[in-house]
This record gives C-alpha cells, structure tokens and sequence, in this order.
C-alpha cells in the first residue's frame, strides 16, 4: 500500500453525506443542464437564443455578416462561464457540456453553423485534457466543412510547471472580453486572433479551494477535505489541487495565490493590472472583497497598480468553497478594449 | 483456421459493453472521483446509452462491419464528452476503416483493428503506455491478440489472452503517477489510484471475450 | 419538556463542525466587516466613498445638490445588498451592520450628513425589529437635527400572516432601484416615495433554505437541517423558516413559494410582472436558472407575463443554500424606472 | 433608611455586566440562534467593550449618576445595533432622565428609574409582559423593587428579590411563543427555548443585586 503522506484519502465517507443532494435545487439530476438552459432562454430573450440536443446558446442577433465570430465551450457547473457571456461585444456563442464534460464536436459545429458570419472564426479552449480532445476534432471537422477557424488555447493555471499541463482558469473571461470587443469593432481575424492571444500571455492565475462541490450526478462532493485543510492549485471542476496545505487565513492565503501569478508573469513596478477574484460558487461576496483587498495590497507593495477589476462568481465550480485569482498585464489597447461596451447576461457596461 | 467474428457478435459485443457500463457507472464514477472530475460513468453511460439506442432502432440495422463500427463512433463522439468521447471515437473510428464492407472479421484482422484503433487514441491523446490512461489497459490486450493470432490459436483463447492482458494494464495503473489527463494536475497524488479510462478500456476487452469467444 | 414534531432541534451537533470555519476566507471574525468594505473601496474607487467608525458606503459624487437622498442599512452577510446597490440611479449612501445585525443610528446620521443635497431623504428600512428601531431612532436623530427625512417600511414578506410582521426580502431591491430611478430623474420628495411605496404594495416574496450558514462569529451554521429537509419561509439572516419540511425538488419548491406570491398579489391573467430570483448565497447559479423557469412557467400557466427578470444573489445569507422569490407588478411607469440607467458595483445598465 | 447607591456602584455594576456578558457571550449567542440569528452575544459583547473602554478613559470620568447612565445608553446606542442596542439605550436613557446630577440615588428612586427604564424599552418596542423578550425578565425585577421600596427593606434585600423575580421571568420565556422580535418569525416553534434578550436582562438585574447590595 501506497502511504505518501500527500496522498489522497479514500473515497470520503462523512457523516453529513445524505443532505448534500438536499442542499440542491434541482429536479432530475440528468436534467439539470437543459432545464438551467432554458430558464436562461427564458431570462434573456432579446438577448439570447438556445438550441437543444446539440446544446449550445447564441445571440439573438446572430449570424452578423462580415464579423468575426467567437465560439467557446466548457462542461456546465462554471456558470456564468460560458453561457453568461453571450452577447454582443464578447461570445457570440457558448456550447455547454455535461457536468464538468466538455462539450463535443458536434455542438461546436451546430453553433458554428448558427452564427458563423463569412468572416472567419475563433475557437476559444481552456486546455484542460477532454477539451482539447473535443475541440480539436470540431476543428478538423468544421475545416472540412470549409469554415474558416482559429483556435486560441488558454492555459494560463501556474499551479502547474509543466507548460503544457497548464490549464485554463480565468484568462478565459478576459480572453473572450477582450476578442470580443476587438471582433465587434470589425477587426480581422488574424487582428483578433493576436488580440487574444495577447490576453493569454499576458495572464496568469491560481485557485485554491476550501471545500470540494456536489456534483448533482453523484450526489456528493468530489472528495472531503479533512478539517482545517484546503487545496491550493485546483483547476475549475472541485477536483483536487497540487498540493493539500493546513487553512490559512484569507490575507496569507491570498499571498500564495499571488506570488507566484506576479513571478510567473513577470510583474514589475509600474506594471498596470487587471486584477480578477473569481469566487468559486459557494464562497460569499463578502469574503471575496477580503480577498480583493488583500490582493491590491500585495501589488501594491510591489509598485503595481490595479487600474481594473472584477470581483464576483465569473468562473465557478458548482458550489466549492474558495476562489481564484488571475493577473492580467495591461497596455492602453488592452484597457480600451476591456472598457468597450458589453452587454451579456454577465457583464454589461 | 478460418474462423470469423461476425457481425451479429460486434453488435453483441456493443451490447455487453453497454450492460457492464450501466452495471459499473458509479464504481467508473467513483474512480475518477479520487484522481478526476468523478464523471467517467456519467459519460459513458450517457455515451452507451446513445449506443443502445441506436442498437435498438430498427430501420438502423447496420449494413456491415464498417459501417456498425462507424455509426458507434459518431455516437460516442457526440454523446460521451471529457476526454474519453473523442478517443473512443477514434478507436471506433480507426478499426473502422481496416473493415469496410465485411460481414465478418478473422482473428488475424481483428488485432490489426486493435492495433490501429489503439494508434487512434495515441494520435489523438499523444499519450504513452505507462503514462496512466486507457492505454494502459488496451496496449497488452493488443499485443496478446497479435502474439495470439501470430500463433493461429482460438478467437476465443485469443480474447482471453486479450483480457488477462488488459486486466493486469489495468491493475498497473495504480501504481502509475499520471501523465496525461486530468490526474496527472495531481502529479504524485495521482499514485495509489486506478485509472478509470484503463478500467472502462478493461471492461471493452471483457465484453469483446464475451462476444467474440462463444463461436461455434 | 416540549415535544412538538415541529420544534426545534437542540443546538446541533453535527460530524463537519470542524471544518465549517475552514471553509472561509476571513481573518479575525471581527474584521470581517471592514475588511471587505475596504476591499469594495478598492475596486470602486471611481464609484464609491467609504467611511468607517462609523461605518457606510456612498456615491462618490456625493452630495448631489437638491435630488433626493436615498440610504439603506442593513446587517453585513448580505451583499450585495445593500452596499453594492449605491451609485447613480440607485441609492446615495448605504449603511453596513455588523453580521446579521442591523446598523446603529449613528451610521445613518453620518451618512446622511455625506449625502444630503437639501432636497430631503428617504430612509429604506425593512422590517426586522432591530432594523426598525435603529431606523427610528435615526430618523428622530435625523429630524431633531433639521434634515427632511421620510421612511419607507419594506415588508414584502408572505411567510408571516399577521401584515405587522412582514419582513422585508426581496422588494428592498426594487424600491431602491425604481425610487433611485425617480430622484435621478429630478423628482420630489413626495413624488419617490410615493414610487418607493407603491412598489412596495406591488411586491411580494418568499423564501426556503436548504442550508442554514456559517457565521464568522459563531464558527457553524446557526443551525442544522436534518437529512432530506428544507426550512419554508425563511428571513435573510441563515435562520430558520416558519415551517420545516420535507425536501421537493425544484420545481414543487418554486411552486410552493410562487403559489402564495401570486394568491397575495391577487395576481391574475394579463398582468406584467418583474421576477427575481436570488440565491440566498451558497446555491450555484445553474440552480437559479431552474427555478426561475419554473416560476416562468408557473406563472405563464396562469396567463402571468414575466416581462422583466433578475436571477442572481441579490440579497444572500453568507453561504445559505436556497432561494427567495419576488414578483413586482409592473405599470408602463415601473417598468420605464426598471429600465433608467444605472450604475451600481451590482447592477450596471 | 436614607441607604444611598453610589455613582462608584453604579460604574461597578456596569463593569459586572460587561464581564457577565463576556463570559456568556457564546451561551447568549447559542440562545439566539435556536431561535434568531445567532448574534445576541456578539451584539452585547460589542456593545459592552465600548462600554468598557468609556469607563477606562481617565479623561471621561463621569460627572454624576444622569450623565454616567446617559453615556451608558449612548454606548449602547451606536455600538450594539440590532433589537438590543436601541431597547437597552431606552433602558438607561429613560433612567438616567431621573437622576440627573444626582451623585448616588436611595431605593424608592432607584424603584422608579427602573420603571421609567422598563417603559422606555416597551414605548420604543411596542411589546408587553409575556411576548418572550427581555421584558419578561425586567418587569418581574421591576415589580419586586417596587415592592421591595415600599416595604423599606435594604437595597441588598430589594435587589435579591428584583434578582430572584428577573430569574423566574427568565426561565417563564421558555414556555411561552414570541410575539415580538425576531423569534417570533417562528411561530409556534418557538417554544420550548429561552429568550436570549431575556438571559440578558437577567444578568443586568444579576450584576445590579452584586453592585448595589454589598453597601456598608
Ligand atoms: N491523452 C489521453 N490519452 C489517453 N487516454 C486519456 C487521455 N486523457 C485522458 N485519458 C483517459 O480518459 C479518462 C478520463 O475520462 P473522462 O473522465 O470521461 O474525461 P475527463 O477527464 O475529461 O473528465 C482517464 O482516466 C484516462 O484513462
Ligand atoms: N420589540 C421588542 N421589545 C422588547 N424586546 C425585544 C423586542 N424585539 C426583540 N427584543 C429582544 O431582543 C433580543 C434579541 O436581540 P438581538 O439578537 O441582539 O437583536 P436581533 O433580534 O436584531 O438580532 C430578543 O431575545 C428579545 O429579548
Ligand atoms: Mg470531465
Ligand atoms: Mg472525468
Ligand atoms: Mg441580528
Ligand atoms: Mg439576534
């Protein structure tokens, strides 16, 4: 038997375990992400339109001749990502998985079919191992179809060393806002291609999670954290993280967060930021003011200046307890872009 | 020998895998709960589920080998999702296209559809034996079967080979740190676990024994 | 001793106590509350003033000559409520409480004093008992010091049967936003509380937990719901419910808080309502969206038109797990108010 | 009898009561959140540090019994929020309206600003005997002082009794529904549980019966 001391408990059993499915307002748990998609629909019918089995949500208004289009996907539970963010001057279409699974090739192709505009494509994938998989399959499919798409890969998780296991956390957010506003400006697309992968190697980020989340299907979280422990490095999906460390208060913990985001990016005195907390959907606002603070404090010891920002539930994992951090280096471009107008069921300026 | 893997026993083999996928969706599940997302089962079951259905559709009746295997794998890639979806599909896909218009397949060319079916998931993944995936479970199971067909036994000594193989691939997961998929964000932490790809791939092989090795 | 089935448990005891603590992202207890207003400073700096000792938020263009003010207060644990609805548009000044505790009088003195342009204020005060005594403490304060300030008693509540202990839930938000509307629109005193008032009349709401939450200062959720159970007809402030029941699912539950909305509206077909829905904290917003469909399905049945909408956590209890439902009927004259722009660190358009 | 209460004893009671209600912080805050939210330690023990710290300020020694209560209430006011802090400032407002510069105070006086004291929590929260609120602990206490003064007994004898009578008046708001406050959102469910208002009234009586009752 394996008994490294950093290595998983077993499958957790917790005396709290049959009210985590009581905790949730759902119907069947099969159900849950087209029953969510259309009370979406429902909300925002100037805003969106949705299209079941293949599941994917576009813009009303969609297809528009002659823009770029924007095309991304992930598994649902991150809610408001991607869905949230459909609309004009950021995605003109979202494809939602299952729970945590990521979409397949022919939801990409379905709302590529729905929007796409005569002026080209771009393909927005957090590489996260099942997404790649998906999506390099639509693209080879949608390429023979004769459309022409862009793939921009966001990986911008420095939990991991490896560049190529790094993963895509809240680069996302930024990369499909700012492409977006580029895109409907009428830029081309090798400019808005550029343009978000300018986004991407600019940003970093690095979550931590003080609890796993219930998924709907399994009726329980992922994996217990014993008491007074947290995860530092997860992904988006209530999994494990790098490494399990003892809690922290909020201050120290967002210095882990924040130290190697700063290196890994290289961020000097003078730099200018954009500075994301993302909660992870079981944490509340309060607490991620407390995070924010701490945050701008530690930049701010280091002459960095935080000139925007965003604090709230962006990118989710259901209902974990903890949240994210991401770092994104700004210029005037940059700044310009973030400040175009938005109006998505999320963020609307 | 002569003797052939017909077309009703891929079906039947289509079949059994969906049984043992619905039998073993939460134990897949729990798997990829200690070293994933815990949505392995999910998928495949949503994945087999399709499967079945279109097993079950009459006027779907496939004309042949080819096209059986073909229609399987453009289910699972739009239905299963996460990571297993897509390399699924190209192992379908691939093994598809050594096959074509056959009614039935003999030993010999079965393992070349193994083989390449497996180059599938390694295009596609770019993932290695021992890097702690479905590879790990099918990769044996391949070589037995060629090693098997090299010496002209049974399609049903063959596939047992073929399965003692995956079922040892499968066993060694535990003891792998994982390099591709989602268990290798937990680099070391991923150790002590079996894989549940090289599990649901061990359950594939199983079933294929099954159907494959009753030959009159 | 007292055994009615439906009394209350004993002060629970349950398996995860431990790590209920572990699950925040907080520093000391007591500097909660702080903490996080600084950290809202910081983001908003072009929006927001903060002042503490005593504590309050306020526009940053504050005072405004001759509009009328508008300050709320309430306990902090709700946010965004109350702090996040300050800016243009919406309210002048907010007042933070400690957790669940409403602000003092002192709190409204100060930031009337801040935000007061001559043309007289309104005081937002839902109907809590601490809330309203404080309140009515300030406003004698308030009064005695010479400002003109009018009172408006938000108790949309339909748990309570007895209309004196309505509490205010969901429709603070709607008085504020639509009363906001009106006094940047250049309106009298008389003419926007008349408007925060009727909105009042046209609003009701109701909520269920299914989670108690976990308050810094105590370090557990103020209760525990046994397995498979939910609390019907909950305030804000993570405690119990009037009724304990059985877990529904999400349909039956929006049923059962929709059903009583709509009968003490006397809602009937061809009205034009604003729905909200709001996560109490802890519930993803993924289940929101369910919920709202079946209200708007609800509702449809009976030949209700749902022609504005807000889902989101708009007035949470830190990390509870549920909803609260609100119906407004809408005027052509509400709804233009509902659409006035806005810009609030919460709602922005 | 012409026994006299101090203003050093009315300073000291204030000071038994902020080390009352610190070590019964967590029980009141346990008390209220089987029927409230869980703050009413939290709210007193916040509002009693203030109180505690105005009392330590050299510069602020207070000048006679009115002003010393009306700084009490004023404390309370901005400090302890909730139901409590204006209920209670009422409380001290009210009897130190009696008093004015005043340097001690004899019983029938002290019987009186209680009274005054009690009515000016139940003029701002609009509550009477028996709505499970910390009236139920005061007017009890009230009523035996009052008694007590009228008999001509010594301050430490009245004071027991107010003691005494508070303490039944608390344990009685176990029986009893709320009609007032936050606990009576329950209903019916909230029977059965003490009123945590009422547990701290009862310790304000308790540390007055200490304070005044050891007089030479
Ligand atoms: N690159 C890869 N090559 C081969 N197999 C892989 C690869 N990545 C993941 N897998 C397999 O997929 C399994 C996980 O599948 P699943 O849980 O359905 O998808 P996801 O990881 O996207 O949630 C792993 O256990 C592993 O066996
Ligand atoms: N209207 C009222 N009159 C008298 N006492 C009241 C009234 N409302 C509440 N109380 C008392 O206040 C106590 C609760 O105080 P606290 O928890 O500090 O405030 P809140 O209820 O606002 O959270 C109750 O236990 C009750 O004794
Ligand atoms: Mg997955
Ligand atoms: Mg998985
Ligand atoms: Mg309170
Ligand atoms: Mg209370």
């Amino acid at each position: 038997m394996h008994t490294d001391a950093n290595a998983l408990d077993p499958v957790a059993t917790c005396g709290c375990l049959i009210t985590h499915m009581s905790r949730k307002l759902i119907n069947e748990p099969e159900d849950v992400v087209s029953e969510s998609l259309e009370g979406l629909a429902l909300a925002f019918p100037d805003l969106l339109r949705i299209h079941y089995a293949p599941h994917f949500v576009c813009r009303a208004d969609a297809p528009i001749r002659n823009k770029v289009v924007l095309v991304s996907g992930s598994g649902s539970g991150h809610e408001p990502l991607n869905t949230g963010y459909v609309g004009r001057g950021m995605l003109d279409a979202a494809c939602p998985g299952g729970i945590f699974t990521s979409p397949t090739p022919d939801q990409y192709l379905a709302a590529l079919n729905a929007v796409y505009g005569g002026a080209g494509a771009i393909f927005f994938i957090k590489n996260f191992a099942g997404g790649v998989l998906n999506m390099s399959m639509a693209l080879d499919m949608a390429r023979d179809e004769g459309y022409e798409v862009m793939s921009v890969l966001i990986n911008d998780d420095v939990a991991m060393d490896d560049p190529e296991k790094r993963r895509g956390l809240g680069a996302t957010v930024l990369a499909e806002k700012l492409a977006g506003a580029a895109a409907e400006q009428g830029r081309s697309l090798a400019e808005v291609t550029v343009i978000a992968q300018q986004v991407i190697a600019e940003s970093r980020s690095m979550g931590a999670a003080l609890s796993s989340c219930t998924v709907p299907t399994i009726g329980r979280p992922i994996y217990q954290l014993p008491n007074g422990q947290m995860e530092l490095g997860v992904g988006m999906h209530g999994e494990r993280g790098r490494q399990r460390l003892a809690y922290t208060d909020a201050d120290q913990l967002t210095d882990l967060l924040a130290a190697p985001v700063v290196e890994d990016l290289d961020l000097n005195a003078g730099d200018e930021v954009l500075a994301v907390v993302s909660g992870l959907g079981g944490t509340p606002q309060q607490e991620l003011y407390i995070v924010f603070r701490r945050l701008y404090r530690f930049l701010e010891a280091r002459g960095i200046k935080v000139t925007r920002r965003l604090v709230g539930n962006y990118i989710t994992s259901l209902d974990a307890a903890g949240c994210a951090i991401t770092l994104l280096r700004l210029t005037p471009e940059l700044t310009a872009l973030w400040d175009a107008p938005v109006c998505t069921p999320t963020l609307r300026w | 020998m002569g003797e052939r893997v017909s077309l009703a026993q891929f079906e039947r083999w289509l079949l059994l895998y969906a049984a043992k996928i619905e039998e073993q969706e939460a134990y897949l599940t729990e798997l990829d709960a200690a070293i994933g997302d815990a949505d392995h089962g999910v998928n495949m079951q949503r994945g087999m589920t399709q499967v079945r259905k279109r097993l079950a559709a009459e006027d779907q009746a496939p004309a042949d080998v080819g096209k059986f295997l073909r229609s399987i794998a453009m289910t699972l890639i739009s239905s299963v999702g996460g990571a297993a979806g897509p390399l699924y599909g190209a192992f379908f896909l691939r093994a598809a296209a050594d096959v074509n218009s056959n009614q039935d397949v003999e030993l010999a060319q079965l393992a070349v559809m193994f083989r390449d079916g497996l180059e599938g998931i390694k295009q596609r993944g770019k993932a290695q034996l021992n890097d702690k995936t479905m590879i790990d479970a099918l990769e044996p199971a391949v070589q037995a079967l060629e090693d098997a067909a090299a010496d002209a036994v049974t399609v049903a000594e063959a596939m047992r080979a073929a399965r003692r193989a995956a079922e040892n691939g499968m066993h060694h997961t535990i003891a792998l740190e994982a390099q591709k998929g989602r268990a290798s964000y937990l680099g070391p932490r991923s150790v002590g676990h079996q894989d549940p790809g090289a599990t649901s791939a061990y359950y594939l092989i199983e079933t294929a024994a099954e159907a494959f090795g009753d030959n009159a």
